[in-house]
């Protein structure tokens, strides 16, 4: 598994086509913790998305960190929801909401091929976390 | 500059009628369409053409982007926000839409009020809703210039009480353009629901619906240089929460089962089945036309014709004018003594004049005028003084024929 | 002769997706439009541009003529007399038309009819006709594959005795043709009212209403080459009759005042404020295009490449088909097991292929099924080997890369 | 006044243009009888007239001549009633229902300047004379 978001996005970069791109990100999806089904309930899902994405964001005032937990029954979506937390993976508020996640998914060559229904999906995704961050500034 | 000829020849249909000896002068029953609005209806299927909100895959999901993007253009030209416009097809299926909804909130002894100058679409959603719920229809009354009296029409509404007030802010046969502000104002002080309808005023007075503070405004993309078979209604979120929601069926809903269903929240909630897809995107590009045109010199050119056109037709003593001229979206209705609409209306069409007789889907103000019909010319920023000669021409040739 | 290149060469979107390296699977979702459809919505537009059954000049009057002129060609591709069909905007409206209509002629213990595969559009106003009237909604249930039995159904018909049937002849999730002559037959027996949602058949049946015998049929034009925002519903004269108004407003009135106001014979009583006018032209125009097709040809070419399309997909052993393969027309609906449609979809969308997946606004359906939703390619006759080709293609490598 | 069809019909056809026409058609129809109040009613309403239009046919077996009488609020529609009547009086159900009204109307040059859908009251008024005849043949 790749240990940070620098480290993957090397990798990703380094790779071909879209098809192996994707190859990766299911991979990727597939190392992702499942989450509880009890979890599972309507509240917890993000709207905007076509499938279904729940989602529990927290704030420990300790590290001064986001944490997330994040879960799809669709393997693309849990692909990108580990890209996602990997790039917010120990990050303060302020960290989260400098992150152009737009530039940063441009660059790992993720959204270009996907439709953009799709893609709002994603950009839902990132707008729950930061407004959650801009509250914790 | 508002320069009128290039303006013309943004619109095929002038051409045309041109080229056949005919002048358009009937803007009121539906506007003409400038090319780019043609074009973003043929653009759309001859590329994208796909279904929208089905997410399938990215012609659906361009087509979405762009149907949603002539919502946000719409939304804004009217000053509001984008999820309170809902799509219809037109000014008749929003007040109907509006009407239908709120069924289960007017009873018996509620007051519905309207104006005697109503066009039908106004009226006879009313009367069903009236029959549906047990609430009284009401009209404010209009003087023998078929103006409605503002002093008057606030006495009306403090002694009514109406639960919902609907009112046309320019009326489609007069041109009238009515205090509707006021009488919103006034409605809302006892807590009444307003409606404008706004399917006159759109391309001529460009109205605000946040200035205006009603809770609906519904209007027709037609009658606003856009295609047939689309318009809209808007509402203040929470008024259009509270409705009941009329047509169901797909897209509406979020769950269903055999024998429930959830709906989504507005605007959503009232859009089921697939919508006018080229239809909106042509009313976005309409749009786009307007937005480039500067509304003072639009409107100062169509008031200046209107001027020119009341001065012509001055010399025909025996013409009597309906209406308020004063404050007018560019409407002359008028009638002849003796004379049948029909008649004056048939000889004009042979001279080649495109006007409109008859009642003006507005019976009950015909009645309180007492006329059988008027013969209507009405004006859009498109014509020009040569269309406006052309007419009195014509008039003078129709009115000596006939003597 | 059947000359697939020339008739893809008709439809300019099919050309344009081409160069986008798209190949377009999803015409249940809406069909393509030929260049006529496309011409007949700007000509309208570019040249005689007015409002219909005003009744002013002769542009309005020539345009009233082309509109009656294209309803009279609908009728007569279903079947049926131009004063039997009405304009709505599409097949969810029609629907919603008619369980607006029947608000008066239902009560408690009467039982409405309708299948478990039906679309959301025929389900939800039925949930709704029964809320307001206190009739029960029921469902024909369809076996594991998707199929409605027919022996079962009748069953249910002859101890249910539903006073309204309402059935679709094609299913839009898994192409079944359903046994609608059949069940009709014996709803009437019983007195039942019958509805056939034809938004799926019209384009690949060409169904003709009388031999279905139903009361009510229904249709969307942009599934059946035409443009979009308009559709239609044919009723039984009495049938039509016996409806309650359902919109309200102008044109369908004859005599108004604030009051009361009396209402046109149908098809004009239903048809109330300004019509989608370039719809309706584009409409007759499609029909014209598919009148000069020869239907067995047309449907034999489709019925070919649906059998080329299932002997190749049945290489992929992990693809499980859903429905009616030997009544069909000409759609495949599959899950893989353990695969979410999302992913399939997603994957065949940046393969160029544009299907659909989900749904398919049939929940109802999902749930008999135990599926969460399923991929769906529906073919029209515009398609040809290469699109299968490449639909193949593209799902050997998306289960490759998922597997 | 002009005695019959024939001398209306070389009247007509010397004149100008159709404004000519017109102004003689309406002349016409000032000589039309009126119709009594009482006589106009609802049920004797011409449907798919745009303006009003009454009329009352009758049969004189003794004569085999169809009796019409028509009148119209508006002047022109009365000026094309004159030319109906005038176009079917002294005839016979067998003579009315020979009589290619179309053409009579096109030599006229009355038709082509009206639009089609004044055009279509009149022919809707020609057809229920028609189908009148029809039942007294
Ligand atoms: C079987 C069926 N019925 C009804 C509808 C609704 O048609 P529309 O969305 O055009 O109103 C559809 C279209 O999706 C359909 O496939
Ligand atoms: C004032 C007014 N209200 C409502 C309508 C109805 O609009 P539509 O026919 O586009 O539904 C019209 C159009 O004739 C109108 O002029």
């Amino acid at each position: 598994m790749v240990a940070s978001f620098d480290e993957l996005k090397t990798k990703f970069i380094a790779l071909g086509g879209w098809q192996q791109r994707y190859r990766e990100l299911m991979l990727l999806g597939k190392e992702l913790p499942m989450m509880a089904n009890e979890l599972k309930v309507d509240d917890a899902k993000v709207a905007g998305c076509e499938s279904n994405v729940w989602m529990y964001i927290d704030f420990t005032p300790q590290e001064d960190q986001l944490l997330i937990i994040a879960d799809s029954d669709t393997r693309i979506v849990k692909g990108l929801l580990a890209v996602i937390l990997l790039m917010y993976r120990h990050k303060t508020p302020a960290q989260v909401v400098a992150i152009d996640a737009e530039q940063e998914f441009d660059e790992l060559g993720l959204l270009k091929h996907l439709s953009p229904s799709r893609g709002n999906g994603i950009r839902a995704i990132v707008q729950q976390i930061n407004a959650f961050a801009q509250q914790h500034l | 500059m508002f320069d009128i000829e290039a303006i013309r020849s943004d619109f095929p249909a002038l051409t045309h009628h041109q080229q056949q000896g005919i002048v358009y002068l009937d803007s009121a029953a539906t506007s003409q369409k400038p090319q780019c609005v043609i074009d973003a209806v043929s653009h759309f299927y001859e590329n994208g053409n796909a279904n929208v909100h089905r997410g399938a895959h990215r012609l659906s999901s361009d087509a979405t982007k762009g149907y949603e993007l002539a919502r946000a253009k719409v939304a804004e030209f009217i000053n509001c926000h984008a999820n309170e416009l809902v799509w219809t097809k037109g000014a008749t299926e929003a007040i109907n839409l509006v009407a239908y909804g709120l069924t289960h909130r007017l009873g018996k002894g509620d007051v519905i009020l309207i104006s005697e100058l109503e066009h039908h679409a106004n009226i006879v959603p009313w009367q069903q809703l009236a029959k549906r719920s047990g609430a009284t229809l009401r009209a404010i009354p209009v003087n023998d210039q078929g103006i409605i009296e503002t002093k008057s029409a606030l006495a009306l509404i403090e002694a009514l009480k109406p639960k919902v007030l609907a009112i046309s802010q320019a009326s489609n046969a007069l041109g009238n353009i009515q205090p509707v502000h006021t009488l919103i104002k006034a409605a809302k002080a006892h807590g009444g629901l307003t409606l404008v309808d706004g399917a006159q005023s759109l391309l001529h007075l460009r109205p605000d619906v946040k200035a205006l503070d009603c809770d609906f405004f519904v209007f027709s993309a037609h009658k606003c240089l856009g295609p047939t078979g689309i318009g809209g209604l808007y509402g203040r979120y929470p008024c259009l929460e509270a409705l009941e929601v009329f047509q169901t069926g797909g897209e509406m809903v979020t769950k269903v089962t055999i024998n429930e269903a959830q709906f989504n929240p507005p605007p959503g909630k009232f859009e089921t089945g697939t919508p006018n897809i080229a239809g909106v995107l042509g009313f976005g590009a309409a749009i786009d036309y307007l937005n480039a045109l500067e509304l003072a010199q639009l409107r100062a050119h169509e008031l200046q014709l209107f001027a020119y056109l009341q001065s012509q037709i001055a010399q025909f003593s025996q013409v009597r004018i309906l209406g308020d001229l004063n404050n007018n979206i560019g409407t002359i209705s008028f009638v002849v003594s003796g004379e049948h609409p029909y008649d004056l209306a048939t000889l004009m069409d042979m001279e080649g004049i495109a006007l409109r007789h008859g009642h003006h889907c507005a019976q009950p103000l015909m009645s309180a005028l007492g006329v059988n019909g008027t013969v209507r010319v009405s004006l859009a920023f498109y014509n020009n003084k040569a269309d406006v000669d052309a007419f009195i021409t014509a008039l003078a040739n129709t009115l000596e024929m006939i003597a």
